[in-house]
């Protein structure tokens, strides 16, 4: 057992923030930083330069364009990326679709997409929740049928994040009603320019909008679409599920908010808050920071801890942690913020001087609450805590 | 004691969680026409001008209603918080019968404009000013988050004049009286408010002194509590459609209300639900009170309790609707939003804990 | 509705009060105050006093020796007991057996028993749990068989508090095999001292001795001993659930905890406790304050709203905040005092002069720790609350 | 980074839990037996000393199974703390190498004498002092809560002597030496140890001023650190009978386990368990540190949460097992009790946590 970083490790870390600090453009990081949703083309130069450095697609095998970082790199890159406000890149295409693809894909199709989505000039979104498939994914109905050379498609996909601005969707399909639900399902690209593709905004809580629904009618892709064997898509969602252990623990995320949170609580002080108030915050500050230095730790164990066989139940402990930290740690800024988080904000009120903000409202508001509203789908998206706490106990306890 | 609800409460309560039903959706005058036609304007006023004479108990049936209905009539802010206000100053011997009998008749709503950039809720320490003039007065200043303030008849602004606290009334179309409204993160309606050089007569300036400050914390001790009803009343709904919801989601083959880790989840909301009510009856008890800091403290420790509920319940309401909570199609999330934003109006828990502990070490001395 | 206490009311708890001041002698009041376990000898002085002043059956019917009091009354009175610090006595006869006597036992039975349990002559202890049936008491399987004008009884008790002081205990057992579990139980009242009565102490880990199992092997009673209708022990054991609404709610031994607090703080920052510790201390002191107000308010909710659908819910919120909140009244305590909770202290170190305290030990010291492991007990006993829980969910959301 | 346990490691563990399963019940010269003679006496202490130079981690393997077996020898108390108190003042140039000898051959046990009555664990405000006398010195005071303090060979004595702080060796029979020993809530031996007039020779005086306050600081750090170790074995422990429990035990026809309420209940002490493993690894990642000051702060860090998590997780264990968990027949309630004592021994969550803010503020100006 080895409990410190190598220096390999931290000379690579080192390496990753001087990146940060040469190639993420200062007026994005801030514009990440407030939290409001991002639109591609406001990612796109930090793409590129991900893509120029060769430092796109970390997860992917070598031979494809990937990195060759062992997990522990690939941590502290997330990391460092999460502190230095450095918002994700087209997270579907690169987590799900290439390596789905550099897996499961056939040569043409790891032809036509790879290098794409490397480049950034192709954006996925994923269509794998419907309305009664929720948590249950065995449970997708989206109906196909063979026509000649094309596979149609019909079906209702909802909570699909970015689906207005994406070129491709990844899309869990029904091909079979053979045997159990799981065993009938498959991966299939589907070109959102498609006819019969039609997506309908969902506005959120949060006040931004990323997620969407999708009806697909009559929808004919060409067959070479559909990824691997067919009715493999439950076996290709369970590996992107298995080699995505750690990302939702949003441990980047986390010292993102520890951060910033003592100078925010300086400026509020400055600014006249009660100093026996901001003892108080500072108190849960201090707590909550130890709680993520212990969900960071197992992350780490997660990462370096090959033989446990206590990975999954790991896996779900630190998503569910994640999400409670991250409502936790975005609850104690709008804490310390008080009332100046009362307006509705929008991104146009800090980004353009079209709109001003309230009076009240200082430098540190804008975003605050959308960002914490946006929180609460940690808690659900990609299997909500209670599922999580049902697969630790059958995973760990069950007999 | 006795908690059973009286039939004129029950009519009160019934009657208004129909209307306001029926409501949603309204906004400006439209929204405000039955709260003048039902006489909820008058309830907080007695009947010498022209009010019903209401308790605060039945106020707080009536803002648990609003709360419930995500009504964004501000209410509380522009009716009875300067109700409370001037009848505050009146029992101090200082009278303005026809204010109060305007706000009782819905002929003019309040804005009351107290918070400052930078004030932190502090008593007493105002930097908007009265300054005297051979003719009478003028008001310089800023003041922030008036809820309905862009939208009101008449402004009751906290200023300060010679060291003492003065409640001025200023009319909002006045000179040099620029406001600007925009909406919460809940949807409901607030302002800044700029006054520059603003000429204040001094029949305008309605009392001044202790009185003043003594009436602020009566009043902002009643507002206090009446928001946590309206808060209760939003937790309550909250839970109940989450129980429904429960009913009728399936996953995995059977509903979501036959998994018993859920139903214990329920069991601890209702008991948020349940708590938060009655430290609610809890303040509205204490307001009865003679000495007015053991009203300020139930006020403080209603909202640290509540808030801290409210945060449990409508947090929770939006997780087990799955990601339809996460949407604003769907109410649930809608009380979420509310919570947060009745959070921290009129401080937040963190505020008024450390509130409740200055005076308990206060009291330990 | 009305939300003050009347002045009949507040003038009640005044009597109370100066009853309390004249007839508790102040050191039964400490040796309570501390939290050992208290016999049945300590308790006697307490008892013969509120006998003499008519208060000692305030649950009985008025006409068998009950005060008259509304529930309110009684609610003040035991509130202004516990921060007294009274001891409670006898509970069981006077809680229990006094109560199901009054309502469904034979004229006989009252006439045997009502004045002793009165007296405090007669001490009880209750059998209703056993191995097999803890918090399913429709699992009790305590055998029965009539010969003559005897029961014959065979089965083992568990749990019994004061088994081994009692005269006599009331015990569930099953007179039927014929339909639901539930409905073939009946009320035994059995002398302790029958032949075939065993008590075997259960060493608890509070280090008291309080509670025991109760062997009976082949216990002969007189048949008038069984309490009303045979096979009507559910029905009686319900009756009971149902009025000892709040008793569990622990109002006057939270308020106990609560105004004790502050001094004990006093006494340890003069002692040398680091003063940002006491910070916290009194920040956690003062929020749990607030939650004992809130569930003081929960109870008097109870007692005086007698139309609210919400009864059963609401008795078992309550008790289920009441365990919750003396576990963290009773750990706030242990956190102030630090490691002086560390000796295990016995009462004998306190009472008397055979056994001097460990030096770093103060007087607030004994009896801590026992009491706070003593309360894990009241989030079990009674119904677990987990148990509670499936109540509140099924009396309010189930369909 | 590397979590993988090494063969070692492996070895160390099994034998452990293998050995003090066997051995519980056994006390005095007995328990200590394996102690010696499977090395662990020598494993805090390094090859040059007869030691077996074992790492922080094989030492908080070690201590992990000593909770888990709820082992009563003051092992970290009286080997560990004062062989680590040893080097730390060896590597400030005081070196003591036949102590640490025998030490590590299970010669000696030394209790290490530090808390007074109300020092509040204040680094430096001792009140026992050393003063001279025309034949050497002579120890004047009282120490409380000396884990082992009644059974063991020497005691290694914080004092002050000259505004100083040192640390003197005092045979527990020297004249002068009062020694009362008692148990812990949870059945470990603890001493009050006054010492009157205690004549000490300047060689028993093993080192002076700064160095002592360092190497305290250091070897606490390290005491609390692998303290917690002991608290993570004795809470997996804990939660691993619990999981057995629930599937045996039947309520309502069915088995404990089937319930979903208890089945998430079971997930969450999971997760308290893991984390409260994951901060014990980062605290002795942290040990190795340069910066003493970082070391403590992760020490007094870990305290807060691995006791935290422990009051969690043996709390609900105790709760699980319903009435059966309330006895000392069963073993469920022994570890609740180890995990107050441990909770309160070398400072509590509210201490250590005191102690976080203040670094914390400190860095933050």
């Amino acid at each position: 057992m080895e409990l410190d970083f190598t220096a390999q490790e931290q000379a690579f870390e080192e390496e990753v923030q001087r990146f940060l600090a040469d190639a993420l453009p200062p007026s994005l990081a801030a514009k990440e930083a407030q939290g409001f949703h991002l639109h591609r083309r406001d990612v796109a130069p930090w793409h590129q330069a991900l893509w120029r450095k060769g430092w796109i697609a970390p997860g992917w095998p070598q031979h494809f364009g990937g990195t060759g970082w062992l997990p522990m790199e690939r941590f502290l890159f997330e990391r460092a990326c999460g502190v230095a406000n450095a918002p994700e890149v087209s997270l579907i295409a690169l987590s799900m679709v290439g390596p789905v693809l550099c897996e499961f894909g056939s040569d043409a199709l790891r032809e036509r997409f790879l290098e794409p989505i490397r480049r950034g000039d192709l954006w996925f979104c994923q269509g794998f929740s419907e309305p009664e498939a929720g948590s249950d994914l065995a449970a997708v109905r989206c109906r196909t049928r063979f026509e000649g050379d094309s596979i149609v498609l019909n079906g209702h996909k909802i909570w699909t994040t970015d689906a207005h601005i994406a070129d491709y969707m990844i899309c869990l399909a029904r091909t079979s009603d053979v045997g159990r639900p799981r065993e009938g399902l498959s991966m299939i690209l589907i070109p959102m320019d498609a006819p019969g593709v039609r997506v309908r905004p969902i506005a959120t809580l949060d006040g931004d909008h990323h997620i969407n629904e999708v009806f697909l009618e009559d929808v004919a892709v060409p067959l070479e679409n559909l990824v691997g064997e067919v009715n493999s898509g439950w076996a290709q969602a369970r590996y992107l599920l298995g080699r995505e252990r750690t990302h939702n623990a949003y441990v980047g995320m986390l010292r993102r908010y520890l951060a910033r949170f003592p100078g925010l609580l300086q400026r509020q002080l400055a600014a006249g808050l009660d100093a026996r108030v901001a003892d108080g915050l500072l108190r849960d500050h201090v707590q909550l920071s130890l709680d993520v230095e212990a969900h960071e730790w197992s992350v780490l164990r997660l990462l370096a801890d090959e033989e446990s066989s206590q990975l999954r139940a790991g896996a779900s402990a630190v998503k569910i942690r994640g999400s409670e930290l991250l409502m936790k740690a975005s609850e104690l800024e709008l804490m310390a913020l008080g009332s100046q988080v009362i307006p509705a904000m929008t991104p146009a009120m800090t980004h353009t001087t079209a709109q001003p903000l309230p009076a009240g409202a200082g430098a540190d508001a804008p975003g605050r609450v959308t960002q914490s509203l946006y929180w609460r789908a940690a808690a659900i998206f990609g299997g909500t805590n209670e599922i999580q706490r049902g697969i630790i106990y059958s995973t760990l306890f069950h007999r | 004691m006795d908690f059973r609800i009286s039939d004129e409460q029950r009519l009160l309560r019934d009657t208004a969680r129909k209307v306001l039903a029926e409501a949603t959706g309204t906004s400006g005058d439209d929204a405000w026409m039955p709260f003048r036609e039902l006489g909820w304007t008058a309830l907080p006023i007695d009947e010498a001008h022209d009010g019903l004479g209401g308790s605060l108990v039945d106020l707080a049936f009536l803002l648990e209603e609003l709360g419930r209905a995500r009504c964004q009539v501000p209410y509380l802010e522009c009716c009875v918080l300067p109700a409370m206000l001037l009848k505050a100053l009146a029992s101090r011997g200082v009278a303005h019968a026809e204010l109060l009998g305007s706000l009782a008749r819905g002929e003019q709503r309040l804005g009351v404009a107290v918070e400052e950039r930078s004030s932190a809720e502090s008593v007493g320490a105002f930097s908007t000013r009265l300054a005297a003039t051979p003719s009478g007065f003028r008001l310089i200043g800023e003041k922030l988050l008036v809820v309905g303030g862009a939208a009101c008849d008449g402004l009751l602004v906290v200023a300060v004049a010679d060291h003492e606290t003065c409640l001025v009334y200023v009319p909002p179309d006045a000179a040099g009286v620029r406001i600007r409204g925009y909406s919460a993160v809940d949807g409901r309606e607030l302002a800044d408010i700029e006054f520059v050089d603003v000429p204040v007569s001094e029949s305008a300036v309605l009392a001044r002194g202790t009185a003043v400050d003594e009436a602020l914390v009566e009043a902002q001790a009643i507002a206090l509590t009446l928001q946590c009803a309206d808060i209760v009343g939003a937790m309550e709904a909250s839970m109940e459609m989450t129980a429904e919801y429960l009913q009728q989601r399936q996953q995995f083959g059977q509903k979501l209300a036959s998994f018993q880790a859920l139903q214990h989840g329920m069991a601890v909301l209702f008991i948020a639900c349940n708590e938060a009510r009655s430290m609610l009856f809890r303040a509205l008890s204490a307001l009865g009170q003679a000495d007015i800091s053991l009203r300020r403290r139930a006020a403080s420790g209603c909202k640290v309790k509540v808030a801290a509920c409210a945060r449990q319940v409508t947090g929770m309401a939006v997780q087990y609707h799955g990601a339809l909570g996460m949407t604003t199609e769907y109410a649930v999330g809608h009380y979420l939003r509310r919570s947060i934003v009745a959070e921290q109006l009129f401080g937040n828990a963190h505020y008024h804990l450390a509130m409740c502990l200055a005076d308990h070490a206060a009291v330990a001395k």
